[in-house]
């Protein structure tokens, strides 16, 4: 299992340097001169030239690309444009917890609404009840997540006014006021990927209900209910480990509309300001951050299913 | 009378006829169990409405979707304009019919894109071990950033246009395909009878083409289907962050993102564009799940 | 097997608490959470009556910096100009200079020397007393950095005459100078000596150190930035005279301002609605009518600049005088503004707003707006164009690109065919800087308080209005020594520009701002100020 | 050996609702089974062996696809009158089952000590330690070697013969009246097998229980039971003591089953003996006798109606008109 886990971290490198060189080449692709974003039309001349020097603009790109790396190899992220010269990693540590806990809430929402639905329809099968959350499903995946979300802040927001329209409020700021700004974005989303979901949770449950353990469970006597909440639950459980992880990944990494809509201060957000404003230092350290997540989710996910299956663990 | 193989079939033209009869059996109950399945039908139903649309734009269209007229702003739906009128006149259901032209070509577009390149780099990566590494990492870097990131970082390069929408959701699909290709491609490599091609010498893109490729076809297919739909939403969501098609072109994307702003006074901007565009994608959805079950039984 | 539900049970519970969590919240708007305790009454007029210590401001854009000295940005000025910062001198109702952080200004004959007596015992944030050697540092880091400052004062910079006196001359005379002090762009912000060398990294100032009456605390990027009232402010003017223009006495009666960055107006407009926010900036004219129909809403609207097609009169088919005039007369200035405003903009051939009554002129208003589809194709002629395509570039704005939709359909009647090219605005801004790459660019200018601030008229300016004539008038008005001079200059220039062309003046967009009734003391002087801003309780 | 009965099934037949319709997979089922007893069921797959098996424990989801027909009675009572609800007392306690491959019928994520205790826990309410002893107990009986280390394993982590003894040990923990095993070694080589068929021999008379054994293969038949029943496309067509069905089998289809079995004194070139044709779908049932298609003394009269099965000797019945004459 150890050699398993340091060569799964190994194969991170090789994806951070193609994701690295991807990102920089982008960036510095990209038209329009940060120095001017940043300054504006009226600044003269000579400080526009100055930034671009301060910034390193102006020497080659390759180069720039090699002092950006040894620059993260000594922990340096550079510092961000934008606001007092704040340093980006503690711009990016402000900006990534909001986003994880839209993902946790959001990924609590999904579990909740797709895995009791999913054994339902299994359960039910064929009976309107799953063409019911079939139906369901289609909308979730068919719906854009921003028409959804916009739907629900005009209902709940504006309409009954439960909740405030946008902003973000720290767990700091109390429980209460943290979970009003929450609680909308969370659902938009999380009822988003709950449709791909509850589909795998049906097709799993399905298999595991016709399966023989199943008719030999049957056959001792295990009541209905125990029937579904320990044998078929502990064995779908192995596929909807990847399932929630999958969704789990999705949503710390690409909740950008829901973020920018309903005004979460997350990565999302942060990435899609900083390209307007040409912020290149942040995109490039959060873009960096997200794929490292990205592999060691999956390499977390790898585990899970070992733990919870234990024909994996042995191999 | 028994032959001398003491099968007990009478003769080669019945062992024939039964053979043809399975043949038709066979097909029959594929016809029939993608009929029964009402959802995929309806799926493709609607998927050929769509393309009826998109072909017959001009006859359908009751006025000229670019023609604005700026005193007519934000009518809402009336005998004269069935869909109402957008904040610079223009006839809101003629935009969306021809909306349906622009966001199935993007569909299309990027859906047969991605499925191309995806099958050839995911057939060449299961060829050989180092080619394998190299495209498999290149599509893990690509897959973990982001989509929309990506997308959006790509638009601002190459320009608000439609075949940079294209362009950028291509790039953005391409990896998930390839990656699907190439684990079907190396399940299909350790058949047997592919074993068998090998024994004979057959040359090695011979039987990547000739025998390999056909048998991925049907996953990738499928993830077609989805690609399609995906990137219908995806064209929709850039142009909602301001990053997709320009607006003087009628996607239903750019449509729900003008609508937005205005969601309170004219409702009609973001409910038609955004019913077709949900419509479009379930149909997209139930026709893959349709698909899905009768070309490739064993993935669903 | 119980303990399996023993496990199940709390996990649904805090679930089904997180669902209903937010079913308790009270239908009061949440984010005025206001504290009843009054705080000291301040001096003479509010004895009895106590205020509320937070207003909650939504703002559209996030500034890039707070440093003003070194960018433009709109809702950066105007955040801190005259509330985190003051000026020596700053604008008064009709648009005119008056003193602010001096007792009063010395100008010579032909207003080319300016000698400013500081006030004595004004102090910075840091708790240091406001010298003539902060003075000399801020204004000369802030002349370095705006080049409009620069181009007017050429190699001449502030100099310390003694702890409370500095001066500075000028090559040649400029009656406008003291105005473009003001009201520019990038605010005139005196701060302290040490905090304009402490800069960071990127060269932008690391502490925002003014003597306004509230004090920077703190900024959440993407989310909020949050001024406190500075204790020992030191006020000018009378207190109980309503304040002229930005000049007068800042009483700051709430404790805390917060202003939110909202980026979409919807959300804003949402925000106001349901209670959410106190005073909101830019209200589009799409979600007017939700904001104006519900009770306890005002709306204040203001001149906030002109929309301005500028040609790029260097290369390409727009260098062509004739060609310019035919696209004048090919234009209907009211439906581009309304594709783009809505109703929300003035037509006006005036270059300057309302708010800078003395510079208002109709000079060369006969050319203005004046669309005559027959009259544009003779000029069409006249010019020698056949069917080139004209290139017009603007930012992806969806109002821009719609207004440009309007206009392509305009010239189209007049037989121009053009294309649209279509960028972010980092983008647009440097395609606008290379002559071959496009012909006509549209874009908006924020009021400015004289007309020597209007970027357009600089020769090396995307568009590059060098036309000597065009730059005989500018420089005559720049150097005039009277402002009846200037004026008489500025109404020659404009004149001259209707003909000449360098744009077109399509109009005056209406900078709309949306508060609670209950939101006193509000100043909407060219923006929304908040030194005497108050909600009682 | 007394001949006191368990299990009396009469005129059983189940129907399922399928696409193509409502399909009769067995029609008109009769037979007895006596304590210490253990009958044999055989005939080829598809004739509706399993789903005899599986409908006296009603393991069909009856709300939707499976409607019974007839009598199933059990200490005098009928299975078909008890509420499903109380089926689970009746399951694992009196009658209950093993099937044919182990490795898909344990939970592969349960334990195999869990799997065996929890008939144990749910039928006699044992306490966790109590249920653990008698489970040791219940490997040691099937002959399992070192339970106390195997009865923490993992289905997978064991082999095919242990693995099916430990079902057969699930099976027994609650002391059933009526075992019913649905083809037990089919999934094992044959030295395994000779070895489960053993145990099962072994525990039917230790624990004087009948046994229902179904298979295919004959030669298990003859060895290990002690009275058979012959079963065709849903229908019973011969019952007797297992030296009547190999020394004088009346019905054409077992004399059929008796001569494709190959023997081992038999001349190496002659050809094997095969049935003609293949068992006809459900939906195909021909008229008359359902064997008379295959039958090579089939007259008209056994094509046009269907024969009863009636009793030729006090311990044989069979259904075929040759039999009347």
């Amino acid at each position: 299992m150890k050699k398993y886990i340091v060569n799964r971290i190994l194969s991170v490198i090789p994806v951070l340097i193609i994701v690295s060189i991807v990102v920089f080449s982008l960036l510095h692709l990209t038209p329009g001169d940060p120095a001017i974003a940043i300054l504006g039309e009226d600044a003269t001349q000579e400080a526009i030239d100055e930034l671009r020097e301060r910034m390193g603009l102006n020497d080659p790109i390759p180069v720039q690309y090699l002092n950006w790396l040894n620059d993260i190899f000594h922990g340096d992220f550079g510092t961000s444009t934008a606001s007092s010269g704040e340093a980006v990693t503690s711009m990016i540590a402000s900006h990534f917890i909001p986003t994880l806990q839209l993902a946790i809430y959001s990924t609590i929402v999904t579990v909740l609404l797709a895995v009791p639905l999913g054994m339902l329809a299994a359960r039910k099968r064929g009976t309107v009840v799953d063409h019911g959350v079939t139906v369901l499903a289609l909308c979730g995946i068919s719906l854009p997540s921003f028409l959804f979300g916009l739907g629900m802040m005009m209902l709940f927001a504006v309409k009954l006014r439960w909740v405030p329209v946008s902003g973000y409020k720290a767990m700091s700021a109390g429980l209460g006021a943290h979970f009003r700004t929450m609680i909308i974005p969370a659902v938009s989303l999380g009822f988003m990927h709950s449709a791909f979901m509850m589909r795998m949770t049906r097709a799993s449950m399905l298999e595991v209900l016709n399966s023989d353990y199943i008719k030999m469970a049957k056959s001792k006597g295990v009541k209905e209910l125990w029937l579904v909440a320990k044998h078929a639950l502990r064995n779908s459980l192995v596929t909807l480990v990847t399932v929630i992880g999958q969704g789990f990944i999705g949503a710390l990494s690409g909740a950008t509309i829901v973020e920018s809509m309903f005004g979460i201060p997350g990565m999302g957000s942060l990435v899609v300001n900083s390209i307007g404003r040409r912020d290149f230092q942040v995109i490039q350290a959060v873009v960096l951050l997200i794929a490292v997540i990205n592999v060691v989710m999956n390499l977390v996910i790898d585990i899970l299913y070992g733990i919870v299956d234990p024909r994996i663990r042995l191999s | 009378m028994t032959n001398d193989m003491n099968i007990p079939f009478e003769s080669k033209e019945e062992l024939e006829e039964i053979r043809k009869t399975l043949v038709k059996e066979q097909r029959e109950l594929k016809r029939k169990k993608f009929l029964k399945n009402k959802m995929s039908v309806a799926g493709l139903c609607i998927v050929i409405i769509m393309i009826i649309i998109a072909i017959f734009a001009p006859s359908i269209a009751t006025h000229d979707p670019y023609e604005t007229n700026v005193m007519e702003s934000l009518l809402p739906p009336s005998a004269q304009h069935w869909f109402g009128t957008d904040k610079i006149g223009r006839d809101v259901f003629s935009r969306v019919i021809y909306g349906a032209r622009i966001s199935l070509f993007v569909g299309v577009s990027v859906g047969g894109i991605s499925a191309v390149l995806g099958l050839i780099i995911g057939l060449y990566a299961s060829t050989n071990k180092v080619l394998d590494n190299i495209l498999m990492r290149c599509c893990d870097g690509l897959r973990s950033i982001p989509n929309l990131l990506l997308a959006i970082t790509l638009m601002t390069v190459l320009g608000a246009a439609l075949k940079n929408v294209i362009i950028s959701l291509a790039i953005v699909s391409t990896p998930g395909v390839a990656r699907m290709a190439r684990s079907s491609a190396l399940v299909v490599r350790e058949q047997t009878y592919v074993e068998a091609m090998r024994c004979l010498g057959a040359k090695k893109s011979r039987i990547l083409w000739k025998h390999i490729a056909p048998n991925i076809l049907a996953p990738v297919i499928v993830q077609m289907t989805f690609a399609f739909a995906s990137a219908i939403i995806a064209e929709a969501s850039l142009s909602f962050l301001g990053a997709g098609v320009p607006s003087g072109t009628p996607s239903w994307g750019s449509m729900l993102s003008e609508g937005k702003a205005v969601i309170y006074s004219a409702w009609w901007m973001i409910a038609f564009p955004g019913a077709f565009t949900a419509l479009t994608v379930l149909g997209l959805n139930l026709f893959g799940d349709g698909l899905r079950d009768l070309l490739d039984p064993l993935t669903n | 097997m119980r303990k399996f539900w023993k496990r199940l049970v709390p996990v649904l519970v805090t679930a089904a608490m997180v669902m209903t969590g937010c079913g308790g919240g009270s239908s009061a708007p949440a984010a005025t959470t206001g504290s009843t305790g009054s705080d000291a009454a301040t001096a003479a007029t509010a004895a009895a009556v106590s205020y509320r210590d937070t207003i909650n401001i939504a703002v559209q854009q996030e500034a890039p910096s707070l440093d003003l000295h070194k960018n433009s940005s709109l809702v950066a000025r105007t955040m801190c100009r005259g509330t985190v910062w003051e000026q020596l001198v700053t604008l008064n109702g009709s648009g005119e200079a008056v003193p602010e952080l001096c007792e009063s200004v010395e100008t010579n004959a032909d207003s080319s020397e300016f000698i400013f007596h500081l006030r004595k015992g004004v102090l910075f944030h840091d708790g240091s007393e406001m010298t003539s050697a902060d003075v000399v540092a801020s204004m000369n880091r802030w002349i370095e950095g705006f080049s409009t400052a620069k181009s007017l004062a050429g190699d001449a910079r502030f100099e310390a005459v003694d702890d409370y006196t500095c001066k500075i001359t000028l090559a040649n005379p400029c009656v406008t100078f003291l105005s473009v002090i003001a009201g520019s762009a990038q605010p005139a912000a005196i701060t302290t000596e040490e905090a304009c060398a402490n800069e960071d990294e990127n060269g932008f100032l690391k502490e925002y150190i003014g003597t306004g009456p509230y004090k920077f605390v703190e900024w959440e990027l993407n989310q909020y930035i949050l001024l406190e009232k500075f204790a020992d402010y030191v006020p000018y003017g009378d207190p109980d005279a309503e304040m002229d223009g930005w000049a007068g006495y800042k009483h700051a009666y709430t404790e805390k301002l917060y202003f939110w960055y909202v980026q979409d107006a919807t959300t804003r407009a949402a925000g106001l609605q349901t209670g959410q926010y106190d005073c909101i900036e830019g209200v589009s004219s799409d979600n007017y009518d939700m904001v104006a129909n519900t009770d306890g809403i005002k709306i204040e609207q203001y001149q906030g600049g002109t929309v301005a097609l500028v040609f790029n009169k260097k290369e390409g088919v727009a260098s062509n005088e004739y060609f310019r005039q035919a696209v004048n007369a090919a234009t209907d200035c009211e439906q581009l503004l309304r594709a783009v405003y809505g109703n929300f903009y003035d037509l006006g051939s005036c270059y300057m707003d309302d708010a800078q009554a003395f510079w208002v002129t109709d000079a060369g208003a006969e050319n203005y707006n004046k669309r005559d589809v027959a009259k544009a194709k003779e000029l069409l002629e006249k010019a020698g164009y056949n069917g080139e395509t004209f290139r017009i570039l603007t930012s992806n704005g969806a109002a821009a690109q719609q207004g440009m939709l309007v206009w392509q359909e305009q010239l189209k009647e007049a037989g121009i065919n053009s294309e649209l090219l279509i960028f972010d605005w980092a983008t647009f801004t440097q395609y606008r800087t290379d002559p071959s790459a496009f012909d006509v660019y549209y874009t908006s200018f924020a009021s400015v308080p004289v007309p020597s601030l209007k970027l357009y008229f600089g020769p090396t300016y995307p568009g590059w209005s060098a036309d000597e004539t065009l730059q005989k008038y500018v420089t005559t008005f720049n150097t005039s020594a009277t402002l009846d001079e200037a004026k008489a200059s500025w109404e020659t220039l404009q004149g001259y520009s209707w003909e000449y062309l360098p744009l077109i003046n399509v109009g005056h967009y209406l900078s709309t701002m949306g508060y609670q009734d209950y939101v006193e003391g509000l100043n909407f002087y060219s923006g929304m100020y908040y030194w005497n801003a108050r909600i009682p309780e | 050996m007394s001949k006191e009965e368990i299990l009396e099934v009469k005129n059983l037949s189940t129907t399922f609702r399928t696409e193509r319709g409502d399909l009769k997979a067995i029609d008109g089922v009769s037979f007895e089974v006596y304590k210490g007893e253990i009958l044999g069921v055989v005939g080829e797959s598809g004739c509706g062996k399993s789903v005899t098996s599986q409908s006296i424990l009603r393991l069909y989801d009856e709300k939707y696809t499976a409607k019974y027909d007839g009598e199933i009675l059990l200490d005098g009572k009928n299975i078909f009158d008890i509420p499903l609800k109380k089926m689970q007392e009746i399951r694992g306690a009196k009658i209950s089952m093993v099937f044919q491959d182990a490795l898909s019928s344990l939970n592969p994520v349960l334990k195999i000590g869990d799997q065996i205790m929890e008939p144990l826990r749910i039928h006699q309410k044992l306490g966790k330690k109590e249920a653990r002893e008698r489970t040791l107990e219940m490997l040691r009986l099937v002959g399992i070697p070192a339970p106390d280390k195997r009865i923490d394993q993992y289905p997978h982590e064991l082999s095919g013969g242990m693995r099916q003894r430990v079902m057969i040990a699930i099976a027994l923990a609650c002391r059933p009246q009526l075992l019913i095993a649905d083809e037990p070694t089919t999934a094992l080589d044959v030295t395994i097998q000779a070895q489960i068929m053993d145990l099962i021999v072994d525990l039917n008379k230790k624990l004087d229980m009948g046994v229902i054994l179904i298979t295919h293969d004959l030669a298990v038949v003859a060895e290990t039971c002690s009275r058979v029943v012959v079963m065709y496309l849903g229908q019973i067509v011969e019952e007797a003591d297992v030296n009547d069905i190999f020394d004088n089998p009346k019905h054409p289809y077992t004399l059929g089953l008796i001569k494709s079995i190959p023997r081992l004194d038999g001349d190496p070139n002659e050809r094997l003996y095969m049935i003609k044709g293949t068992v006809p779908l459900l939906n195909q049932i021909p008229n008359g006798c359902r064997f008379a298609p295959r039958c090579p003394y089939a007259t008209d009269k056994c094509r046009t109606n269907m024969p009863e099965l009636k009793a030729v000797s006090p311990t044989q019945k069979v259904r075929c008109w040759m039999v009347e004459e």
